[in-house]
Protein backbone atom coordinates (compact mmCIF):
# COMPACT_ATOMS: atom_id res chain seq x y z
CA UNK A 1 0.00 0.00 0.00
CA UNK A 2 1.64 3.62 -1.10
CA UNK A 3 -0.40 6.49 0.72
CA UNK A 4 -0.76 9.48 -1.43
CA UNK A 5 -1.34 13.23 -0.57
CA UNK A 6 -2.93 15.72 -2.95
CA UNK A 7 -2.65 19.68 -1.91
CA UNK A 8 -3.92 22.60 -3.96
CA UNK A 9 -5.07 22.57 -7.14
CA UNK A 10 -4.36 18.60 -7.09
CA UNK A 11 -6.59 18.35 -3.81
CA UNK A 12 -9.41 20.13 -5.36
CA UNK A 13 -9.19 18.32 -8.79
CA UNK A 14 -9.06 14.78 -7.32
CA UNK A 15 -11.72 15.66 -4.88
CA UNK A 16 -9.77 14.58 -1.92
CA UNK A 17 -6.62 14.97 0.67
CA UNK A 18 -5.04 11.81 0.65
CA UNK A 19 -5.98 7.83 -0.59
CA UNK A 20 -3.91 4.45 -0.56
CA UNK A 21 -3.37 2.80 -4.00
CA UNK A 22 -2.87 -0.97 -3.28
CA UNK A 23 0.58 -1.55 -5.01
CA UNK A 24 3.80 -2.55 -3.65
CA UNK A 25 6.29 -1.13 -5.54
CA UNK A 26 6.05 1.65 -8.86
CA UNK A 27 8.21 4.45 -9.72
CA UNK A 28 7.71 8.19 -9.79
CA UNK A 29 6.96 8.25 -13.46
CA UNK A 30 4.37 5.44 -13.19
CA UNK A 31 2.84 6.71 -10.09
CA UNK A 32 2.20 10.35 -12.26
CA UNK A 33 1.09 8.45 -15.29
CA UNK A 34 -1.54 6.83 -12.62
CA UNK A 35 -2.60 9.93 -11.65
CA UNK A 36 -3.48 11.25 -15.28
CA UNK A 37 -5.18 8.59 -15.57
CA UNK A 38 -7.26 8.03 -12.85
CA UNK A 39 -7.57 12.23 -12.76
CA UNK A 40 -8.94 14.22 -15.83
CA UNK A 41 -7.16 17.12 -15.90
CA UNK A 42 -4.01 16.65 -12.90
CA UNK A 43 -1.62 18.03 -15.31
CA UNK A 44 1.38 16.10 -14.21
CA UNK A 45 3.69 18.09 -16.27
CA UNK A 46 3.98 20.72 -13.50
CA UNK A 47 3.96 18.33 -10.68
CA UNK A 48 6.44 17.02 -8.80
CA UNK A 49 6.32 13.71 -6.31
CA UNK A 50 7.76 13.86 -2.57
CA UNK A 51 8.89 10.64 -1.58
CA UNK A 52 8.90 10.67 2.64
CA UNK A 53 9.01 14.40 2.54
CA UNK A 54 12.00 14.42 -0.01
CA UNK A 55 11.58 15.49 -3.89
CA UNK A 56 12.13 12.16 -5.76
CA UNK A 57 13.15 11.92 -9.60
CA UNK A 58 11.00 10.37 -11.84
CA UNK A 59 13.48 6.76 -11.88
CA UNK A 60 13.04 6.68 -7.75
CA UNK A 61 11.11 3.96 -6.67
CA UNK A 62 8.40 4.10 -4.66
CA UNK A 63 8.00 0.79 -1.86
CA UNK A 64 4.97 0.00 -0.02
CA UNK A 65 4.60 1.84 3.27
CA UNK A 66 6.40 4.92 1.27
CA UNK A 67 4.41 8.19 2.01
CA UNK A 68 4.16 9.91 -1.31
CA UNK A 69 3.21 13.57 -2.11
CA UNK A 70 2.02 15.43 -5.28
CA UNK A 71 3.49 19.01 -5.10
CA UNK A 72 2.17 21.19 -8.03
CA UNK A 73 4.33 24.48 -8.61
CA UNK A 74 4.89 26.21 -5.23
CA UNK A 75 3.79 29.53 -4.05
CA UNK A 76 4.87 30.40 -0.60
CA UNK A 77 6.25 33.74 0.99
CA UNK B 1 7.47 28.65 18.75
CA UNK B 2 10.21 26.49 16.26
CA UNK B 3 12.46 27.51 14.99
CA UNK B 4 11.57 26.61 11.21
CA UNK B 5 7.21 26.32 11.61
CA UNK B 6 4.26 26.72 9.96
CA UNK B 7 1.66 28.23 11.57
CA UNK B 8 -2.27 28.98 11.88
CA UNK B 9 -2.47 32.06 13.62
CA UNK B 10 -1.11 35.34 13.03
CA UNK B 11 2.71 35.71 13.26
CA UNK B 12 4.00 37.91 15.75
CA UNK B 13 7.39 38.98 14.16
CA UNK B 14 9.34 40.27 18.01
CA UNK B 15 9.29 36.41 18.85
CA UNK B 16 11.07 35.37 16.18
CA UNK B 17 13.95 38.25 16.45
CA UNK B 18 14.09 37.32 20.29
CA UNK B 19 14.82 33.88 18.57
CA UNK B 20 18.11 35.07 16.36
CA UNK B 21 19.19 37.71 18.91
CA UNK B 22 22.69 36.97 20.97
CA UNK B 23 25.38 39.04 22.24
CA UNK B 24 27.57 38.52 19.38
CA UNK B 25 25.08 39.53 17.07
CA UNK B 26 25.74 43.08 15.62
CA UNK B 27 22.78 43.00 13.00
CA UNK B 28 19.45 41.34 12.79
CA UNK B 29 17.32 41.35 9.54
CA UNK B 30 14.22 40.47 9.30
CA UNK B 31 11.50 40.17 6.01
CA UNK B 32 8.19 39.47 6.22
CA UNK B 33 5.77 38.60 3.25
CA UNK B 34 2.47 40.53 2.89
CA UNK B 35 -0.41 39.79 1.66
CA UNK B 36 -1.09 43.18 -0.75
CA UNK B 37 -4.32 44.52 -2.47
CA UNK B 38 -2.93 45.05 -5.80
CA UNK B 39 -1.69 42.28 -7.97
CA UNK B 40 -1.14 43.16 -11.68
CA UNK B 41 -4.44 45.50 -11.29
CA UNK B 42 -6.13 42.43 -9.89
CA UNK B 43 -7.67 43.29 -6.48
CA UNK B 44 -7.28 40.92 -4.11
CA UNK B 45 -9.79 39.63 -1.23
CA UNK B 46 -8.08 37.81 0.41
CA UNK B 47 -5.41 34.66 0.65
CA UNK B 48 -5.93 31.32 1.44
CA UNK B 49 -2.66 29.17 1.80
CA UNK B 50 -2.06 25.60 2.49
CA UNK B 51 0.72 23.52 3.07
CA UNK B 52 2.27 20.02 3.18
CA UNK B 53 3.44 20.53 6.82
CA UNK B 54 5.67 18.42 7.76
CA UNK B 55 7.97 18.59 4.94
CA UNK B 56 7.58 22.52 4.71
CA UNK B 57 9.09 22.56 7.81
CA UNK B 58 11.20 19.92 6.91
CA UNK B 59 12.54 22.13 3.97
CA UNK B 60 13.02 25.38 5.60
CA UNK B 61 15.16 23.49 8.27
CA UNK B 62 17.22 22.53 5.15
CA UNK B 63 17.40 26.48 4.02
CA UNK B 64 18.61 26.98 7.72
CA UNK B 65 21.41 24.96 7.37
CA UNK B 66 21.79 25.71 3.92
CA UNK B 67 22.45 29.64 5.25
CA UNK B 68 24.54 28.80 8.66
CA UNK B 69 27.38 27.05 6.00
CA UNK B 70 27.04 29.90 3.43
CA UNK B 71 27.44 32.74 6.17
CA UNK B 72 28.85 31.14 9.07
CA UNK B 73 27.49 33.21 12.27
CA UNK B 74 24.07 33.41 11.19
CA UNK B 75 21.36 31.99 13.48
CA UNK B 76 17.64 31.81 11.45
CA UNK B 77 13.95 31.63 12.08
CA UNK B 78 11.55 31.22 9.46
CA UNK B 79 7.79 31.34 10.03
CA UNK B 80 5.01 30.92 7.46
CA UNK B 81 1.18 31.13 7.97
CA UNK B 82 -1.50 29.44 6.40
CA UNK B 83 -4.74 29.54 6.51
CA UNK B 84 -6.58 32.49 5.14
CA UNK B 85 -5.11 36.13 4.96
CA UNK B 86 -6.67 39.46 4.71
CA UNK B 87 -4.69 42.70 3.25
CA UNK B 88 -1.62 43.44 4.99
CA UNK B 89 -1.12 39.92 7.30
CA UNK B 90 2.46 38.91 7.57
CA UNK B 91 1.89 35.05 5.52
CA UNK B 92 5.98 34.44 5.97
CA UNK B 93 8.80 35.79 8.19
CA UNK B 94 12.55 35.52 8.16
CA UNK B 95 14.73 36.63 10.87
CA UNK B 96 18.27 36.48 10.95
CA UNK B 97 20.95 37.46 12.92
CA UNK B 98 24.96 37.63 12.40
CA UNK B 99 27.86 39.51 13.76
CA UNK B 100 27.66 41.89 11.11
CA UNK B 101 25.14 43.31 8.90
CA UNK B 102 26.25 41.98 4.72
CA UNK B 103 25.65 38.70 6.03
CA UNK B 104 22.34 39.22 7.73
CA UNK B 105 20.79 41.03 4.60
CA UNK B 106 22.00 38.33 2.18
CA UNK B 107 21.25 35.46 3.81
CA UNK B 108 17.70 36.84 4.43
CA UNK B 109 17.36 37.50 0.83
CA UNK B 110 18.83 34.20 0.18
CA UNK B 111 15.70 32.96 2.44
CA UNK B 112 12.89 34.23 0.68
CA UNK B 113 13.96 33.42 -2.76
CA UNK B 114 14.73 29.51 -1.62
CA UNK B 115 11.40 29.48 0.18
CA UNK B 116 9.68 30.19 -2.77
CA UNK B 117 11.67 27.23 -4.83
CA UNK B 118 11.13 24.30 -2.89
CA UNK B 119 8.82 24.39 0.48
CA UNK B 120 5.68 22.95 -0.37
CA UNK B 121 3.14 26.00 0.69
CA UNK B 122 0.42 27.14 -1.86
CA UNK B 123 -1.33 30.30 -2.63
CA UNK B 124 -4.97 30.88 -3.23
CA UNK B 125 -5.66 34.63 -4.41
CA UNK B 126 -9.42 35.42 -4.35
CA UNK B 127 -10.64 37.90 -5.93
CA UNK B 128 -14.32 39.50 -6.32
CA UNK B 129 -15.09 37.40 -9.56
CA UNK B 130 -13.21 34.37 -9.04
CA UNK B 131 -9.70 32.54 -7.71
CA UNK B 132 -6.72 30.75 -8.53
CA UNK B 133 -3.87 28.68 -7.41
CA UNK B 134 -0.76 30.64 -7.97
CA UNK B 135 2.29 28.70 -8.83
CA UNK B 136 5.63 29.28 -11.00
CA UNK B 137 4.41 26.86 -14.14
CA UNK B 138 7.77 24.81 -14.23
CA UNK B 139 8.27 21.48 -15.92
CA UNK B 140 9.77 18.66 -14.22
CA UNK B 141 13.05 18.98 -13.32
CA UNK B 142 15.72 16.56 -14.10
CA UNK B 143 16.67 16.65 -10.74
CA UNK B 144 14.41 17.41 -7.64
CA UNK B 145 14.27 21.08 -6.90
CA UNK B 146 14.74 20.43 -3.72
CA UNK B 147 18.25 18.59 -4.10
CA UNK B 148 20.50 21.19 -4.94
CA UNK C 1 6.37 58.46 17.45
CA UNK C 2 8.27 60.42 14.22
CA UNK C 3 9.24 58.66 11.22
CA UNK C 4 12.30 59.48 11.40
CA UNK C 5 14.02 60.37 14.89
CA UNK C 6 16.71 60.44 17.55
CA UNK C 7 15.57 58.61 20.99
CA UNK C 8 16.67 57.95 24.16
CA UNK C 9 14.96 55.10 25.02
CA UNK C 10 15.04 51.26 23.93
CA UNK C 11 13.67 50.79 20.54
CA UNK C 12 10.60 49.16 19.76
CA UNK C 13 10.31 47.86 16.21
CA UNK C 14 6.83 47.22 16.30
CA UNK C 15 6.66 50.68 15.94
CA UNK C 16 8.39 51.27 13.16
CA UNK C 17 7.19 48.39 11.01
CA UNK C 18 3.44 49.10 11.51
CA UNK C 19 4.70 52.92 10.38
CA UNK C 20 5.39 51.34 6.97
CA UNK C 21 3.02 48.62 6.66
CA UNK C 22 0.13 49.31 4.23
CA UNK C 23 -2.01 47.90 1.60
CA UNK C 24 -0.09 48.18 -1.50
CA UNK C 25 3.13 46.87 0.95
CA UNK C 26 3.68 42.90 0.00
CA UNK C 27 7.00 43.21 1.77
CA UNK C 28 8.40 44.80 4.85
CA UNK C 29 11.90 44.85 6.03
CA UNK C 30 13.76 45.65 9.09
CA UNK C 31 17.16 45.90 9.60
CA UNK C 32 18.45 46.33 13.76
CA UNK C 33 21.93 47.24 14.61
CA UNK C 34 22.47 45.81 18.02
CA UNK C 35 25.37 46.11 20.80
CA UNK C 36 27.85 43.24 19.97
CA UNK C 37 29.88 41.76 23.02
CA UNK C 38 33.48 41.09 20.98
CA UNK C 39 34.67 43.62 18.16
CA UNK C 40 38.05 42.44 17.08
CA UNK C 41 38.75 40.52 20.27
CA UNK C 42 38.15 43.33 22.75
CA UNK C 43 35.09 42.96 24.82
CA UNK C 44 32.53 45.30 24.55
CA UNK C 45 31.07 47.03 28.73
CA UNK C 46 28.76 49.29 26.94
CA UNK C 47 28.12 51.90 24.19
CA UNK C 48 27.43 55.24 24.26
CA UNK C 49 26.02 57.29 22.01
CA UNK C 50 26.03 60.69 21.18
CA UNK C 51 24.05 62.82 18.33
CA UNK C 52 23.48 66.39 16.77
CA UNK C 53 19.74 65.53 17.30
CA UNK C 54 18.56 67.86 14.94
CA UNK C 55 20.86 67.51 12.20
CA UNK C 56 21.05 63.96 12.70
CA UNK C 57 16.85 64.19 12.28
CA UNK C 58 17.21 66.11 9.06
CA UNK C 59 19.83 64.05 7.24
CA UNK C 60 18.08 60.66 8.50
CA UNK C 61 14.82 62.22 6.23
CA UNK C 62 17.23 63.39 3.18
CA UNK C 63 18.41 59.26 3.56
CA UNK C 64 15.05 58.44 3.72
CA UNK C 65 13.77 61.01 0.24
CA UNK C 66 17.02 59.70 -1.60
CA UNK C 67 15.27 56.21 -1.22
CA UNK C 68 12.14 57.06 -2.42
CA UNK C 69 13.74 58.63 -5.03
CA UNK C 70 15.34 55.33 -5.90
CA UNK C 71 12.89 52.80 -5.31
CA UNK C 72 9.43 54.31 -5.87
CA UNK C 73 6.74 52.67 -3.80
CA UNK C 74 9.00 52.41 -0.75
CA UNK C 75 7.92 53.59 2.69
CA UNK C 76 10.57 53.70 5.31
CA UNK C 77 11.19 54.98 8.94
CA UNK C 78 14.04 55.11 10.91
CA UNK C 79 15.24 55.47 14.33
CA UNK C 80 18.64 55.88 16.25
CA UNK C 81 19.18 55.47 20.21
CA UNK C 82 21.70 57.91 21.93
CA UNK C 83 22.83 57.42 25.88
CA UNK C 84 24.14 54.40 27.01
CA UNK C 85 23.63 50.68 25.32
CA UNK C 86 23.80 47.66 27.33
CA UNK C 87 24.88 44.32 24.98
CA UNK C 88 21.93 43.32 22.76
CA UNK C 89 20.34 47.08 23.10
CA UNK C 90 19.27 47.98 19.73
CA UNK C 91 21.02 51.07 18.87
CA UNK C 92 19.10 51.73 15.22
CA UNK C 93 15.97 50.36 13.50
CA UNK C 94 15.51 50.84 9.79
CA UNK C 95 11.99 49.85 8.18
CA UNK C 96 11.20 49.81 4.56
CA UNK C 97 7.82 48.66 2.96
CA UNK C 98 8.01 47.97 -0.97
CA UNK C 99 5.11 46.33 -3.21
CA UNK C 100 7.63 43.66 -4.21
CA UNK C 101 10.40 42.67 -1.95
CA UNK C 102 14.05 43.80 -4.16
CA UNK C 103 13.80 46.92 -3.43
CA UNK C 104 12.77 46.49 0.35
CA UNK C 105 16.06 44.75 0.13
CA UNK C 106 18.06 46.78 -1.32
CA UNK C 107 16.52 49.89 0.09
CA UNK C 108 17.12 48.94 3.62
CA UNK C 109 20.73 48.12 3.35
CA UNK C 110 21.51 51.00 1.29
CA UNK C 111 20.00 53.26 4.16
CA UNK C 112 22.36 52.09 6.95
CA UNK C 113 25.17 52.18 4.83
CA UNK C 114 24.65 56.26 3.99
CA UNK C 115 23.56 56.39 8.43
CA UNK C 116 27.17 55.22 8.48
CA UNK C 117 28.60 57.96 5.78
CA UNK C 118 26.52 60.93 6.78
CA UNK C 119 24.40 61.15 10.19
CA UNK C 120 26.21 62.82 12.64
CA UNK C 121 25.68 60.14 15.69
CA UNK C 122 29.05 59.27 17.31
CA UNK C 123 29.99 55.68 19.26
CA UNK C 124 31.71 55.08 22.01
CA UNK C 125 32.93 51.83 22.86
CA UNK C 126 33.75 51.34 27.07
CA UNK C 127 35.99 48.12 27.96
CA UNK C 128 37.29 47.06 30.75
CA UNK C 129 40.60 48.87 30.34
CA UNK C 130 39.67 52.02 28.72
CA UNK C 131 37.09 54.03 26.21
CA UNK C 132 37.51 55.02 22.54
CA UNK C 133 35.19 57.38 20.39
CA UNK C 134 34.89 55.17 17.04
CA UNK C 135 34.72 57.17 13.62
CA UNK C 136 36.16 56.08 10.43
CA UNK C 137 39.57 58.50 10.10
CA UNK C 138 38.71 60.37 6.85
CA UNK C 139 40.49 63.35 5.38
CA UNK C 140 38.49 66.62 4.71
CA UNK C 141 36.36 65.94 1.58
CA UNK C 142 36.20 68.31 -1.64
CA UNK C 143 32.86 67.68 -1.26
CA UNK C 144 30.91 67.95 2.07
CA UNK C 145 30.40 64.06 2.29
CA UNK C 146 26.59 65.45 2.56
CA UNK C 147 26.54 66.60 -0.32
CA UNK C 148 25.59 63.73 -2.57
CA UNK D 1 28.57 86.12 16.91
CA UNK D 2 28.98 82.94 15.53
CA UNK D 3 27.40 79.90 17.66
CA UNK D 4 29.81 76.29 17.50
CA UNK D 5 28.74 73.26 18.91
CA UNK D 6 31.30 70.45 19.77
CA UNK D 7 30.27 66.66 19.77
CA UNK D 8 32.30 63.33 21.04
CA UNK D 9 35.84 63.53 20.96
CA UNK D 10 35.83 67.55 20.69
CA UNK D 11 33.15 68.03 23.20
CA UNK D 12 36.23 65.91 25.56
CA UNK D 13 38.95 67.87 24.33
CA UNK D 14 37.70 71.14 24.52
CA UNK D 15 35.93 70.78 27.94
CA UNK D 16 32.92 72.17 26.33
CA UNK D 17 29.44 71.72 24.27
CA UNK D 18 29.12 74.83 22.58
CA UNK D 19 30.41 78.14 22.77
CA UNK D 20 30.35 81.67 20.70
CA UNK D 21 32.99 83.19 18.64
CA UNK D 22 32.86 87.26 18.66
CA UNK D 23 32.95 87.13 14.61
CA UNK D 24 30.87 88.67 11.84
CA UNK D 25 32.40 86.65 8.95
CA UNK D 26 34.35 83.84 8.93
CA UNK D 27 35.20 80.85 5.93
CA UNK D 28 34.91 77.39 6.98
CA UNK D 29 38.75 77.16 6.79
CA UNK D 30 39.32 79.96 8.96
CA UNK D 31 36.92 78.02 11.54
CA UNK D 32 39.13 75.15 11.83
CA UNK D 33 42.15 76.66 12.27
CA UNK D 34 40.63 79.20 14.94
CA UNK D 35 40.01 75.70 16.56
CA UNK D 36 43.14 73.98 15.35
CA UNK D 37 45.03 77.06 17.47
CA UNK D 38 42.59 77.17 20.59
CA UNK D 39 42.75 73.46 21.57
CA UNK D 40 45.70 71.34 21.43
CA UNK D 41 44.85 67.73 19.87
CA UNK D 42 41.85 69.54 17.70
CA UNK D 43 42.68 67.28 14.85
CA UNK D 44 41.24 69.42 12.41
CA UNK D 45 42.06 67.41 9.42
CA UNK D 46 39.30 64.91 10.63
CA UNK D 47 36.91 67.30 11.06
CA UNK D 48 33.84 68.46 9.31
CA UNK D 49 31.82 72.00 9.88
CA UNK D 50 28.40 71.87 9.72
CA UNK D 51 26.75 75.22 8.89
CA UNK D 52 23.17 75.59 10.10
CA UNK D 53 23.03 72.20 10.31
CA UNK D 54 24.58 71.36 7.00
CA UNK D 55 27.60 69.97 5.67
CA UNK D 56 30.08 72.80 4.44
CA UNK D 57 33.27 73.05 2.34
CA UNK D 58 36.27 74.50 3.51
CA UNK D 59 36.00 78.13 1.25
CA UNK D 60 32.07 78.34 2.29
CA UNK D 61 31.86 81.55 4.90
CA UNK D 62 29.93 81.63 7.81
CA UNK D 63 28.46 84.77 8.87
CA UNK D 64 27.17 86.06 12.53
CA UNK D 65 24.09 83.94 13.41
CA UNK D 66 24.87 81.41 12.21
CA UNK D 67 25.26 78.32 14.53
CA UNK D 68 27.80 75.67 13.29
CA UNK D 69 29.20 72.24 14.34
CA UNK D 70 32.09 70.69 14.06
CA UNK D 71 31.94 67.19 13.27
CA UNK D 72 34.50 64.42 13.77
CA UNK D 73 34.27 60.95 11.94
CA UNK D 74 30.84 59.42 12.18
CA UNK D 75 30.08 55.89 13.66
CA UNK D 76 26.10 55.59 14.01
CA UNK D 77 24.52 52.61 13.29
Amino acid sequence: MIKVNYFARLREVTGKGEETIDRDSMTVAELLNWAEESYPGFGSDNVQVAVNEEYALKDDVIESGDVCAFIPPVSGG
Amino acid sequence: MKQYEIVETPIEVQKYMDYVLHPSAGAVTVFTGNVREWTHGVKTLYLSYEAYVPMAEKKMAEIGAEMEAKWPGVRVAIAHRIGELQISDIAVVIAVSSPHRKAAYEANEYAIDRIKEVVPIWKKEIWEDGEEWIGAQKKYPEKGVGLT
